[in-house]
């Protein structure tokens, strides 16, 4: 083999533990200033690109497919849309088993190509469907600090 | 001249940090848990067990006879495995030296206040071929005066205290 | 294209859950030394390198630092490619059609087992301001793909619980992997949820190993060995990376990185001109929905087939002999690496009990895990 | 092999911190280096992406966040690196693609955020050293540069008020660059006078760290030729790593750029490089590695780059202009970025399009170079206009 000796006893393994010791802070960016900002208001911005003829929400500077620049063509695009596909997560991102699992869905607003990776709220798990008209529901307006967390889930539209 | 002149063109936004850690703009933080526990293979659990002994080991390459520390499993100049094990000495000499005014976040060190600065140094080990040196700190030395080729020994931390790390040696200080 | 580069030599660790024996480095020495052995040469016969490393997989800051000594590439034209094994693939393989040196090295390494906060560092991959902040588990990407594919398709979850059974199987004949287990449907379908309608055992459990193939222009290959293995085709692309905007359904990335492929190799009708494929099944879903992406079935056809069994060893299309990522484990960005291992076995016999019968082409496909959409394939022929 | 030539080129300003995020920053270079050719997006084939340390930007597969900001949209995309020397890695990598056949045009973009690591993006850096027998000692970056800088002036007898020369050079270089973030006019007292680091290494012997991003097409030369009237040739390129074991080298001189260099000058048949060579660009993230680098080069005889810089040799109107742009010093160092921004430079030096930078005698031959890790990689590009 490769090495001209190997550990004979079990008692000989170790390893060395560390770690990255970092934080982070980021910024929201251009367009995600414009977009935060809005949000605090109960409004959700989108960004139209008319070359593609497509919207993005989250709004960006730029188109992803033709490279436009977009800011300038930012637009409402109201707060309703579909559940595009939808889970039911019993586990938190550190790994570990989850008391309460959460259900979390793809929404698609309603007139664009872009949404949310957000929770469902105010649904039982099992009266969810892929096409589902769903509605957001943002935190009280003293609460909100322009973040996605700003918008507290989605619930069906009754 | 077209695109040195669209480098002037606003590309970016200036921010202070100020402006970001006060948030007249907006951002979001995070602070990752990134946590390992490295194998260490034959060669460091070695070099790792016999430090807590208070003792340095070195590789040996039969092909190039070089003795290598820390020690490897395999040489990675002549690219065999490497053969027997050596003890070398725990002390050598300076290879080269810093005297540093900052820890590794950047942050200054109170020197002022009377914090010696930080003498991190390249020694090269007594026994190990020439030029094979490793990283580790000088101490009880006045920062300023230490010189290229200055004979240093390791500062043992007392046998109860070795945890099998390359901290098992305090630092290193001069010898006459 | 004018020249033509075969892989010749191929060299691995075998893959297991853990490898507390050795380090990192002894571990790529060990895949390099055979990989060289294999081909007949010596690392100071080789003219480029290519090592497959992300940062927060290996622990270090800028990783590639520590890619040369255990290839015996001191001093030589080496760099490192965040990205899947066979991303650096591609990478010597332009490197040696660009004229650089006849012969390049391609080396991948997982230590999966020495990450101690895995999930934390997969939900590091996802946006900070968009994603990160609902604090949600990796998985739940996986979940909300498996249903959307589900929708899309008709893909039943035994269907797809069958893939497990399969690949888990295979593993148990395959020397080199490290999950292989008998178990049925119900096993599969019954075992915990992890993220609706995702289980336990959908999720490829990690591994640890390395792999090294040595890659050679056609006159140079021919001279070091007599079962060269040709690359025919290669291609890779990206999808949006963005969870908001993406296509849930489909895996875009492996329908244009397949087709990249097959136009270079001249393949028309993939499911006639391959004749198996090793394919990225991270999650027990994604070995279908690749499949589809790449037309080797229709939509909605992957999963019926496989029930029928045409994916088995001895199926119409076999599809992971060697017991993929399920049964020999996530190796992260080493996964193309396993696979590229296994086709290359196959073409030249090697593959033991796992060894499929006539095989002259087959398809090495990757990607690179939650939440990216990054895919990989490469075709070999004997 | 095809000849591969730049046709494009792009760059961000530089700033401390940037409001962008790292997906806007090389949206904005790769957007202006796309401009630059009049070229779309739908004219790229490839897209290949330079960035160092994730550590940096905060984000895990970097590479892969990225993406959509550097038009890879359902494109091949590869990301490469090699620490600092990534920048000039990046067009080696994108030359491959294109010398080998397999595409006509490559977009590639170097992007870095340093600024969201937090407390200080020089904590990035401790990771880079051995996590078992280095880490535990909490070594910083400072500490390997201010040891090579010690070795390499005690080797030549080289006194730090030489050094600071470049420094001195180079931001005042940068005054005339529209991007750089430090440019000024200081002298050699202003140098030794700042607060010392980590002694032989002061302040202002450190280019700063920096947010910021550039991209450049690459096009193979039957593209070039429609695209451009002036298309600058990636001629020669050479990159290697050296040992990890850092320390086991003896740091006076970085054999590293050496075997880069020669590699790269064998490949555009260069004999003579101090000769042949009209403007180099050579990494300076700290004021002696610019030195270091140029003896690697072999630029000037080892032992002999500081009589040579005292001279003048070196100054935008020397024999053998260096970082003509300011450098890292001067302009800023977004590591992967930096080293894209020197390849530009000569890029627009060799274009003559390089405006109050431009160095005078038309350069018809210029080199751009970087370096990294733990002072293990060289990374060289050689271009003709």
């Amino acid at each position: 083999m490769a090495l001209i000796e190997r550990f004979q006893k079990v008692t000989d393994v170790t390893y060395w533990e560390g770690q990255i010791p970092m934080s982070y802070i980021y910024t929201v960016g251009r367009a995600g200033e414009k977009f935060f900002r809005e949000m605090i208001d109960g409004k959700i911005l989108g960004a139209k690109c008319n070359s593609c003829n497509l919207i993005y929400v989250p709004p960006r500077i730029y188109c992803e497919r033709c490279f436009e620049r977009l800011e300038g063509h930012y637009l409402e695009v109201g707060t309703k849309g579909k559940v595009h596909t939808f889970t039911q997560c019993y586990e938190t991102y550190e790994g570990t088993r989850k008391e309460n699992p959460s259900i979390v869905a793809v929404i698609r607003i309603d007139g664009t190509e872009g949404g949310f990776v957000h929770w469902l709220g105010e649904v039982e798990f099992k009266d969810v469907y892929i096409g589902m008209p769903v509605e957001a529901v943002f935190k009280d307006k003293k609460d909100r600090e322009g973040s996605i967390l700003d918008i507290k889930y989605f619930r069906p539209i009754k | 001249m077209e695109i040195t002149d669209k480098m002037v063109a606003k590309t970016a936004t200036k921010l202070s940090a100020e402006d970001i850690q006060k948030g007249k703009v907006l951002s979001v933080k995070w602070t990752p848990k990134l946590k390992y526990a490295w194998d260490n293979g034959p060669a460091l659990g070695r070099y790792l067990a016999e430090l807590k002994n208070g003792r340095i080991i070195a590789k040996k390459c039969n092909k190039c006879h070089r003795i290598l520390i820390p020690p490897r499993m395999f040489c990675e100049l002549c690219w065999v495995p490497t053969g027997e094990w050596v003890y070398v000495q725990d002390t050598g000499i300076v290879n080269t030296w810093v005297i540093s005014y900052v820890d590794w976040k950047a942050s200054r060190l109170d020197i002022k206040g009377g914090v010696r600065p930080y003498t991190p140094a390249v020694i090269e080990i007594d026994g190990a071929t020439k030029g094979m040196g490793i990283l580790h700190l000088l101490n009880e030395v006045d920062p300023w005066k230490i010189y290229r080729g200055m004979k240093v020994k390791a500062v043992w931390k007392p046998p109860e205290e070795r945890i099998g790390a390359i901290t098992d040696i305090k630092y290193f200080k001069p010898i006459e | 294209m004018a020249k033509r580069v075969a892989i010749v030599g191929i060299g691995t660790t075998g893959f297991r859950a853990t490898t507390p024996d050795v380090s990192y480095r002894e571990l790529t020495y060990e895949a390099a030394m055979k990989a060289y052995m294999d081909a007949g040469i010596e690392p100071k016969d080789v003219d480029s390198f290519v090592s497959t490393a992300e940062d927060f997989f290996e622990g270090y800051s800028i990783a590639d630092e520590y890619s040369p000594d255990q290839l015996g590439a001191v001093l030589k034209p080496i760099y490192t490619v965040p990205g899947d094994f066979i991303h650096s693939l591609a990478s010597a393989y332009m490197m040696i059609l660009s004229g650089i040196g006849p012969i390049s090295v391609v080396q991948g390494l997982s230590k999966a087992s020495n990450m101690l906060t895995l999930s934390e560092m997969v939900t590091f991959a996802m946006d900070p301001i968009y994603n990160r902040p609902l604090k949600e588990s990796p998985h739940a990407v996986a979940g909300l793909e498996m249903a959307r594919f589900m929708y899309e398709t008709g893909t039943t979850r035994e269907q797809i619980a069958k893939v497990v059974v399969k690949n888990k199987r295979n593993a148990l004949t395959n020397p080199y992997a490290g999950h292989g287990v008998l178990i049925d449907i119900d096993y599969v379908l019954n075992s915990e949820i992890v993220s609706y309608p995702l289980t336990q055992m959908d999720i490829a459990p990690h591994s640890d190993g390395a792999v090294v193939a040595v890659l050679a222009e056609e006159e140079t290959a021919k001279a070091l060995t007599d079962k060269p293995i040709w690359i025919r085709g290669i291609g890779w692309c990206s999808d949006t990376p963005g969870l908001e905007t993406r296509n849930w359904g489909e895996a875009i990335y492996a329908q244009i990185a397949a087709e990249m492929a097959y136009k270079m190799a001249g393949i028309r009708y993939p499911r006639k001109e391959i004749d198996f494929a090793e394919i990225n099944d991270e999650f027990s879903y994604k070995e279908l929905q690749h499949l589809e992406a790449m037309r080797i079935c229709k939509k909605g056809e992957a999963g019926p087939f496989t029930a029928m069994g045409g994916t088995e060893i001895n199926g119409e299309f076999p599809v992971n002999p060697s017991g993929g990522c399920l049964g020999v484990g996530n190796l992260f960005e080493l996964n193309g690496g396993h696979k590229v291992l296994e086709v290359v076995r196959q073409l030249r016999g090697e593959a033991g009990k796992n060894q499929l019968k006539n095989v002259t082409t087959g398809l090495a496909q990757s990607w690179r895990g939650i939440p990216t959409t990054t895919g990989t394939v490469v075709i070999l022929s004997n | 092999m095809r000849r591969v030539a730049i046709v494009g080129a792009g760059l961000t300003k530089f700033y401390r911190n940037a409001q962008e995020t790292p997906k806007e920053l090389a949206y904005e270079a790769a957007k202006m280096a796309l401009e630059s050719c009049e070229m779309k997006l739908s004219d790229i084939d490839c897209v290949v992406n330079g960035t160092a340390p994730d550590a940096f930007d905060g984000v895990h597969m970097k590479g892969e966040y990225l993406s959509d900001g550097s038009g890879a949209y359902r494109k091949p995309y590869m990301r490469h690196y090699v620490g600092g020397g990534t920048g000039v890695l990046s067009p080696i990598h994108g030359w491959f693609h294109v010398a080998s056949g397999m595409f006509d045009t490559c977009l590639v973009v170097a992007e870095e955020k340093m600024s969201c690591a937090y407390p200080h993006p020089a904590g990035a850096f401790l990771t880079i050293f051995d996590h078992t027998t280095e880490q535990p000692l909490y070594p910083t970056l400072i500490w390997i540069f201010a040891i090579e800088m010690n070795r390499f002036m005690t080797t030549w007898g080289y006194k730090k008020e030489d050094i600071a020369l470049v420094a001195v050079k180079n931001k005042k270089n940068a005054m005339d660059h529209p991007s750089a973030q430090l440019p000024g006019e200081i002298t050699v007292e202003d140098v030794l006078n700042s607060e010392i680091m980590a002694w032989p290494v002061n302040r202002l012997d450190i280019s700063p760290t920096s947010d910021g991003a550039a991209a450049i097409v690459l096009a193979a030369e039957h593209v070039a030729r429609r695209v451009t009237e002036k298309p600058i040739w990636i001629d020669g390129v050479g990159w290697c790593l050296d040992t990890a074991y850092w320390c086991t080298r003896d740091l006076y001189y970085p054999d590293y750029v050496e075997v880069a260099a020669r590699m790269a000058y064998k490949m555009a048949g260069i004999k003579e490089p101090s000769k042949e060579i009209h403007v180099a660009e050579p990494y300076d993230p700290f004021t002696y590695k610019e030195l270091h680098h140029i003896e690697g080069l072999l630029l000037a005889p080892r032992g002999k780059s500081v009589e040579m810089l005292k001279d003048g040799y070196f100054n935008r109107d020397g024999n053998l202009p260096t970082c003509p742009s300011g450098g890292a010093l001067g302009v800023g160092n977004p590591i992967a970025a930096t080293g894209l921004m020197k390849i530009i430079e000569i890029f627009l030096q060799l274009r003559g399009e390089a405006g109050k930078r431009q160095v005078p005698g038309k350069p018809t031959c210029g080199l751009a170079q970087a370096w990294g890790d733990l002072m293990q990689v060289g990374t060289v590009v050689v271009m003709r206009s």
